[in-house]
Order: structure tokens, then C-alpha cells, then sequence
């Protein structure tokens, strides 16, 4: 149709959609989808750092812990505000994820059992969204592009922090300390390559979106940019990566890795990760403890407003 | 080593970082985001300045404890801080009507700590004088905006400010340590502050539509002591959480 | 050493320690005293047969690591409980449900556990079943009797027992351990366990007008991994409350 | 009049008053109050131990711990039991506790701050109950006298195992230990003598209650003898008592004592001590977090009834 060559033309010139653009509902309704989704990662992902703050090792980690994860609140508020320009409201996506309707990222439903897990989703987990995320700042959604500028530049500062954390307890810790890193890893690794999705063969809505340009390099592309920047950096810190059939591949000029386990990826999605329910119940519950809350916000706001209309 | 201003600095130190930790508790739980956000803001100004004032506690003491010896390596009896700052946080209202309380005589009396005749006391307070002026301001509207709500959000404001009110009394409460230090101008005496501190929480408080509870019932004896190490039984799970990691991998760096 | 008994010893004791901490939590907070006092009793029971556990595992380790070393200087994931019974309280209902799960499938592995090889295991199971005949009976009477209570009562018992579910798989989980130690006739196949637990199981949950969760809604991985030390999120605090005073005072006697 | 003098020469006379015989509504509601609030006392007196028992330092001492808890809630059973023999319910009685209509012992409202108050609480605050209660085994009232043979017979080994945890950490332990025995000991001392209530010269009731045979021996007197019997325990721990005025009297064949501070033990009896709002919420949330299941047992019981009615 007329309008939808119009607005292929302009994405496909590198023209900047915003708001007030006609769009196609489904570039819409999926931009609304992957944005939420991607503010709902940021606000779920407080909680496995949360998890930690009140146990962080030393006054100066626990700081950085808590601007990080203040950051991370600060993003879901971006992200928020860009999907909110679509013509959805925040309530709205709220309620959408208490009802376990929209999605989160999986990677939070793995629980933080260490103070080196907290490294580890530094490193990796921020690392895997940075892959993610860098491309988006050239997306053709406007304020979703400029929503992850933002985003892309404090991602890269946590994951500065996250494996600033892992060299101290790995190069000049102790033992017990490289240990815990090691066996972090083991946890991590697996469920930080699933964030890219399922693979390409399997990827179902991907052609798409890189037609509007929302999405613009494939998840295996992306997948092994992780495991070739990651791998060294593993080696640095003296780690093992646990794949026995990581090997760096002259031909190539990547690393060839072993098969991920898209059944556990799979389970996650479907509610049974290892803390799915924790984390949905985590939001509920303070959405419903909050409850009087925002109602008294409200009501004070209204009394204000006709205060100031008497007078 | 000046024993009087040690046992200051830890005081000061504890309390900031001890509410701080409290604050941190919200992290995930808040009612709003931009609520949460906000906490968490205070909270980190406020351990900022813990750190401040347990580093000048080791450097007075000498003895080579810095701010994490001091955070992580003290048992609930040798904590100095208030009892007003180690309650649990209770629903949203009551962990706001503490902080409301807390940050006006937190106010109050950096405003005059900025003036202290030791520098680094002066400088500590003004640097955290700036934070907390909006700590302050942030407080008084969310008891305003809470207390003059709904019906339900006034009585669990006017319940939480009676249950915070009682552990007030010590904030002002003066003994050797402040008398010394206020005979050599480096802190006020802080019963000193009472009066500007009652006077902008009536206020605040009126303006909430809520009852002032009376000032006597913030004075019984059995809820002052955190100053001088006697605490109530929320401490000391606080610390265990706190310390785990220090306490069980001794001699570890992080 | 014998490295599985070992094992199997740590994930005995330390099962049984962690759930008799986490029934000891409802001291004094129990919604009747009669109930109160039985679940004291369970506790009690509990921690008994950890020590005895625990004792065992140190011995057999031959490394000076006696229940207390065991219990109160190893971390997280260094615990070899089932992931079951760390989960918090929740609610009376939540209790009882990982309750009943639990005593029903320990009733059934004591009993086989009695009849083992090793003299030591046979003693303890045998000493540790007749408790735990009398903890099956009662946490499946109150299943009943809240199950078929009130239509609140029942909502609550079948979300409790939907809770607790997902982790009754790992029960039946076998690994090297308990295949090694199977093979030698000293504790048998976690598996072979299942079908009687499912029996009695299935006959209360329906006498308590509920509904039995589908039984491959407990065989998820992601709900197993405590006998190899991967826990949840609950553990580390649990251990940082009980762990204090031998963490904060080493060496000290007590 | 007739059957009060009959009644008061029963009890000169040594014979118990049983639950069916006549007694005057004076007597009958003075015991309630009295067996009331000491059933009360041991079950607000769980809470301070429970406030230990997961941190408690050993597994044998977690053991023990956990043991006399459960005592003090058996205690509680009888002596409710014992109060309902004279035509009040069990459910009366716990409303006026939570209404704060009635009273319990004011030394549960001090906290526990270390494992040391844990040994004080054995030591003092259950070697006060002791003394308190032995002449209680024969009063009058049958019922009363029989709950607190058993009772006694307990309390007499727990206070046992306090004092040896206080041997253990006084005499076995570090200096820090010491010290943290020391500490507890500033803080229990004082509030374990107001345990025997008011000087004989301000108690109000007390004439009667002797006549009547339901208390028999005086606060002071029962004091004095708390004060001979701890002193040289004290000593044997190497402990100071926090008295200055502390000094055997030749004369007396007694120790001489301080000043207690009366405006604390009223403060505490008016709700002002430092763990009164606590421990009675506390006991309200678990009385209204239980209801659903008290609930759920009378429903029950109801549907089994009419079950074997059927049948």
C-alpha cells in the first residue's frame, strides 16, 4: 500500500521515525513489545542485584552496586517514556507484566547465589545487552534510539565495574574467591548466550524486523561476537569457559562453541526458570504494597489541583 | 587520640550508614519507580558519608581500622548509631515518616557541624549539608502528600509517625562525648537543635493534616541507648546480613 | 574416606538442619500454641538427627570437622540440602505442604535407610523413624484438616501445595552418590522411593479435597541442584543469621 | 458472712479450694488475673529466646534452647488450663492480652541484644520466677499449686543450663565473651529484681492475696532472698553486680542492696519499656495471621461431626 512503501522508503533512507509519524500497526505493536519487554529487564534485573546490596563485601562495592542498580531503574524509566510515545501507558505495561503477559528478559530468572555473581552479570549479562543494545542506537524508531545512546554508554561503565570486580577476586584473591568466580561462570555462561534468542534458523519474526530496522544483525551474529570477545577475557581472568568444545577456528577467524541447550532456554521462557516465580511475585508484591501509596498520591495531587482552583 | 571525637565520628558514621542499609532494602520493592529511585539516591548519599565519617574515626583512633574494619568488623554492641535508624522499615509510610524525622534534625545539625572549629568535621557536614537539604525538603513532601492522601494513607501516616516518634528523643539527647566536643566548638550541643527541629516538623505535620504526638513521649529512657552501644533487637540481624561476607572469608580483599 | 557417604551424610544432615532452622523461625509467631508446640517438636526432632548426620559425616571425612565446624563454618555452596526445604515459611499453609512433602518422602527413605548395610546409617534411620512415623501422621492430618477446611483454607492449601511441588522432584533424584552407595546396599535408590511417596501422597492430598499437581510439574531441572550445592536465594540468608556469632567470634567456645 | 468464713477456715486450715467447691468472686477473680498473667508471661516470654534461637552458636546449645522454649509454651497450656477451671476461656484470656487489657511479667519487654542475655534469662529471669513460685506449689488453689509443681521442676533446669552457658563463657570463654556476660548482666540485673513487683510499703493487694493463701510470702522478702542467692553466683562467674550499695550485711545474715529505680518498672508496666510494642505485636500478628487456620480447624471439626452424624 502507498503509505506503507512511504515509510519502508524513509526507514530504508535512514530517515528517523517519531512519534507523531504514521507508522504501520505492526511496527508499532512491535515496537511496543520490544521496548516493554526491554524496560521490564531492567526493572525485573534490579532484583538479582538487589539480592546482593545488603550483603556486598566492602563499603565501596556496595556503592557501585547501588548506583548501578539505580542506573538500571533509571533506564526502565527511558524505556518506559519511549514505548509510552507509541501510544501505550506505563499502567498499562505494569499490568501487563504482573500478569505475566509481557516478557522479561530470562536471564533473570537465574538466581545470584555469590557475591562473584554479581561480577558475572556485570561482565557478561551487561556485556550479551551491550552486544544487543549497540546496534539500537541506530534503529529506526527515534526515541528508542536515543533511549539506548543513553542506556549503551552506562551498560558499558557496569561492565567495566562487573569484570573490575572479577579481576579482584580472580587475579588478586584468594583461592576460595577464584573458586566461587569459577563456579559463577559455570552458572552464567550457558543462560548469557541465550539472551541473544533462539537461533537464527529458528527465529521467527526476525526478517521483519530488520526490514523496519528494530533489529539489525542476527542472533547467532551477535551470539558470536559474545563468545569471541568473552573467551579471552575468561583467559585473562584464568577462568575456564564451560564448553568443551569452545575452539578458536583459524578458518573462520571466530570461536566455534558447543551446542546450546534451547530446552532450558525453552523451560525459562515458559515460567520455569529457576526463579520465575520469585521474581514475578517480587513485582506483585510491591505492586500491591504500593497500592495506598499511589492512591494517596493521587488523591493529595487532586485536592491540590482544586485548592489551587478556589484560589 | 581523641576518644570524644572518635566516638563521634563512629556515631555519625553508623547512623548514616545503618539508615542507608535500611534504605537499600527497597531496592526492587518500592511502590513507585520514581519513588524508588529517589530512595535509593538518599541511601546512597548517605552511605557516602558513612564513609566519610568511619574513615576520620580510623584516622583519629590510629590504629589502622578503616571504613570497612569499622562497618564490618564491630558487633551490635560496639555500633554507635540511634535507635531511630536501625528500626525496620516497615510499610512505605513508616520507612518515611523515620526518614522525615531523621532528616530534619540530620539537617539541623550538619547546618551547624559545617561551622565546627575541626575542619574535617566542617568539611564532612558541608559536602553532606547539600544532599541532605534535599534529603530533607523530599521527606516533608511525602509526609504531606501521604498524610493529606486518602483516609487510609492518614492513619497509617498518623500510626507511623507515633511509632517513629518515640526513638526522636535521643537525636537530642547530649552526654561526655558532645559536651566535651561543644566546649571545643566542634559540634553543637544537640539539644540545641530541639527547638528548630520541633518547630519545622509541626509545621510539616500540620500541613500534613496529622497530630504532633507529644514531645514526652519521645523522651522514655527505654528507647535511647544506640548512642551508647545499647541497641534494639533489629540490630543485630541487620549486621549479621551485612557482615556475612567479611566474617566468613576473613582476610579476603573484594 | 568414603566420599559418597560423605556426601550422603552432609545432604542428610544438612537437610534436616535447614528445615529444623526454618520450623524454629515460627517460635513464638504460630497461629495456635498447640500447633506451636508440635511444630517446636518437629524442629527439635529435626536438629537431633542432623547432629547425629552431621556427626557421622565428620567422622568418616577424619578431618577434626565436627557438627559444628559442618553446620556453622561452610557457605552456601558448600550445603548439600535439597533445595526443598531451605524455601521461606510463607504462610502456615506453605509450612505444612513442604511439610508434608517432606515428611512423607523421609518417612519412606528412613525406613529403607534402617535396613542399611552400614551400621551407622541403619542406627540413625532407625532412631530418626520412629520421629519421623509420628511427622507424617501429623503433617498429613493437617493437610486434611486445612485442605478440608474453609474456602479459604482450601485456596491457600492448593496454592501452598503448588508451591511446594516443583521441588519434591529432587527427592528422587538419583546421582553417583546414591547409585554408588545403592550398589553397596547402604541407602537405596532415591527413584525406587517415589512410587510410595506418590501413594500416600496422592490419598491425602485427595482426602484434603485438593488436587495432586501434575507430577512432571516436579520433575523441572531448573527446581533441583541442592544436593550438588546449587541452591536458591533463600539459603545465604538463612546461613548468615545462623552462622553469626561462629563467624563474628572465631575460635571462641560456647 | 457464712460461706466466706467457711471458706477462709478451709484455707487455714491447709485444704485445697478445688475447682467445684464454693469461693468468694474476689478470690475466684484474683486468681484468674493471676494465673492469667503468668500463663501470659510464658508465652510473651518466648519471643526474647526465639530472637536467639536461629543464631543460637552451637547445634547443642540450639538444642537446649529450642527444648526450654518449648517448656514455657507447655506452661503456658497448663496454666491456661488451670485458669479455666475457675469459668474463663482460653480465648477470653488471649483477647485481654492482645487488647493490653491484661498484663504479663515486664521482664519480657527488655530485649535481647546478645547471646549472653540467653544465660541471664536462665539465670536471673528464671531463677526470679523460681523463687516467685515455689511458695506457689502450696497455695490454695488446687489446680494452681499442682501446674506449678511442674512448672517449678523445670524452670529449675533451665536455670541450670543458664547458669552453665554463663559458666562456659565466663569461665571457659574469651575476654569478649566475658565481657558480652557482663554487659547482659548491667542490663538484667535491676529489671530481674522489679520482677518480684512493688516494695512491700506500695503494694496494694497483698494483705488479701496472703490471707487467701495465693501468695505467701512478701515481695521484699522473696527480693531479698533473689539478691542472697545470685550474689555469690555472680562471684563464682566472676561478674560484677551493677550495685554500688551491694555489701553483706553481718547482722542481717543478708545483703544489703540499692536503690531500685521504680519509674522504669513503672514505665514498663504503663507500655514505655523498650520491647512492650514488640512483643504485643508480635503476638497480634500471629493471632490474626492464624486465624484463617483456626478457622479452618473449626470448619473441620464441623464437617467431621456432621460426617459421623451421617453415619
Amino acid at each position: 500500500s502507498g503509505p506503507e512503501q512511504a515509510f519502508q522508503q524513509r526507514v530504508d533512507d535512514g530517515v528517523r521515525i517519531e512519534p507523531k509519524d504514521w507508522m504501520p500497526q505492526a511496527y508499532r505493536k512491535t515496537l511496543v513489545r520490544q521496548i516493554s519487554q526491554h524496560a521490564h529487564s531492567e526493572i525485573v534485573g534490579m532484583l538479582p542485584e538487589g539480592n546482593w546490596l545488603t550483603r556486598a563485601p566492602t563499603l565501596k562495592r556496595k556503592a557501585i552496586l547501588q548506583a548501578k542498580i539505580q542506573d538500571e531503574a533509571g533506564h526502565g524509566l527511558y524505556l518506559y517514556s519511549a514505548a509510552e510515545t507509541l501510544g501505550v501507558s506505563r499502567e498499562e505495561m505494569v499490568d501487563d507484566l504482573l500478569s505475566g503477559k509481557a516478557k522479561y528478559s530470562t536471564i533473570f530468572n537465574y538466581p545470584t547465589l555469590t557475591w562473584a555473581d554479581i561480577g558475572m552479570i556485570g561482565w557478561l549479562v551487561d556485556g550479551s545487552a551491550i552486544i544487543n543494545q549497540i546496534p539500537l542506537c541506530r534503529c529506526s524508531y527515534g526515541p528508542y534510539a536515543r533511549a539506548m545512546v543513553r542506556v549503551c554508554k552506562e551498560e558499558s561503565f557496569h561492565q567495566r565495574q562487573g569484570y573490575d570486580l572479577l579481576i579482584q577476586m580472580c587475579r588478586h584473591g584468594t583461592p576460595e574467591q577464584k573458586a566461587m568466580c569459577q563456579d559463577a561462570l559455570n552458572r552464567w555462561w550457558w543462560p548469557s548466550l541465550m539472551m541473544f534468542g533462539p537461533p537464527d534458523a529458528a527465529s521467527t519474526n526476525s526478517a521483519q524486523s530488520m526490514q523496519w530496522r528494530i533489529k539489525l544483525f542476527s542472533n547467532d551474529e551477535l551470539r558470536q561476537k559474545m563468545v569471541d570477545q568473552s573467551v579471552p577475557q575468561a583467559e585473562y581472568l584464568g577462568l575456564t569457559v564451560p564448553d568443551p568444545d569452545l575452539k578458536w577456528n583459524e578458518a573462520r577467524g571466530h570461536y566455534d562453541f558447543g551446542e546450546i541447550d534451547w530446552d532450558e532456554f525453552h523451560a525459562v521462557i515458559k515460567g520455569n526458570g529457576p526463579c520465575n516465580r520469585e521474581r514475578l511475585q517480587a513485582r506483585r508484591d510491591a505492586h500491591e504494597a504500593g497500592a495506598w501509596v499511589r492512591e494517596a498520591f493521587s488523591a493529595h495531587a487532586a485536592k491540590q489541583a482544586a485548592r489551587r482552583k478556589v484560589a | 587520640m581523641d576518644d570524644a571525637l572518635f566516638e563521634y565520628a563512629l556515631r555519625m558514621g553508623d547512623t548514616t550508614l545503618v539508615l542507608s542499609h535500611r534504605l537499600s532494602e527497597w531496592t526492587g520493592h518500592g511502590p513507585v519507580l520514581e519513588e524508588e529511585l529517589a530512595l535509593s539516591n538518599v541511601s546512597l548519599d548517605l552511605l557516602g558519608q558513612a564513609r566519610m565519617w568511619l574513615t576520620l574515626a580510623g584516622d583519629i583512633e590510629g590504629r589502622g581500622r578503616d571504613e570497612d574494619k569499622l562497618a564490618y568488623l564491630r558487633d551490635a554492641p560496639q555500633y554507635r548509631n540511634y535507635l531511630l535508624v536501625e528500626q525496620d522499615n516497615g510499610h512505605y509510610g513508616d520507612t518515611m515518616a523515620r526518614q522525615f524525622l531523621f532528616d530534619t534534625w540530620h539537617y539541623f545539625l550538619l547546618e551547624k557541624l559545617s561551622a565546627s572549629t575541626d575542619e574535617r568535621v566542617a568539611a564532612i557536614a558541608a559536602k553532606g549539608l547539600k544532599e541532605v537539604a534535599y534529603h530533607a525538603r523530599r521527606s516533608a513532601d511525602l509526609i504531606v502528600r501521604l498524610g493529606d492522601g486518602t483516609d487510609d494513607s492518614h492513619a497509617r501516616m498518623q500510626a507511623a509517625l507515633e511509632g517513629a516518634w518515640r526513638f526522636a528523643g535521643e537525636l537530642f539527647h547530649d552526654d561526655a562525648v558532645t559536651r566535651q566536643l561543644a566546649g571545643q566548638g566542634i559540634v553543637p550541643l544537640h539539644a540545641e537543635l530541639a527547638p528548630h527541629w520541633e518547630n519545622h516538623v509541626r509545621g510539616v505535620i500540620e500541613e500534613a493534616t496529622l497530630s504532633l504526638p507529644p514531645v514526652q513521649e519521645s523522651r522514655h529512657p527505654a528507647y535511647a541507648g544506640g548512642i551508647a552501644g545499647r541497641h534494639t533487637e533489629a540490630l543485630g540481624y541487620l549486621l549479621a546480613e551485612m557482615q556475612f561476607l567479611q566474617r566468613a572469608y576473613p582476610g579476603a580483599s573484594w
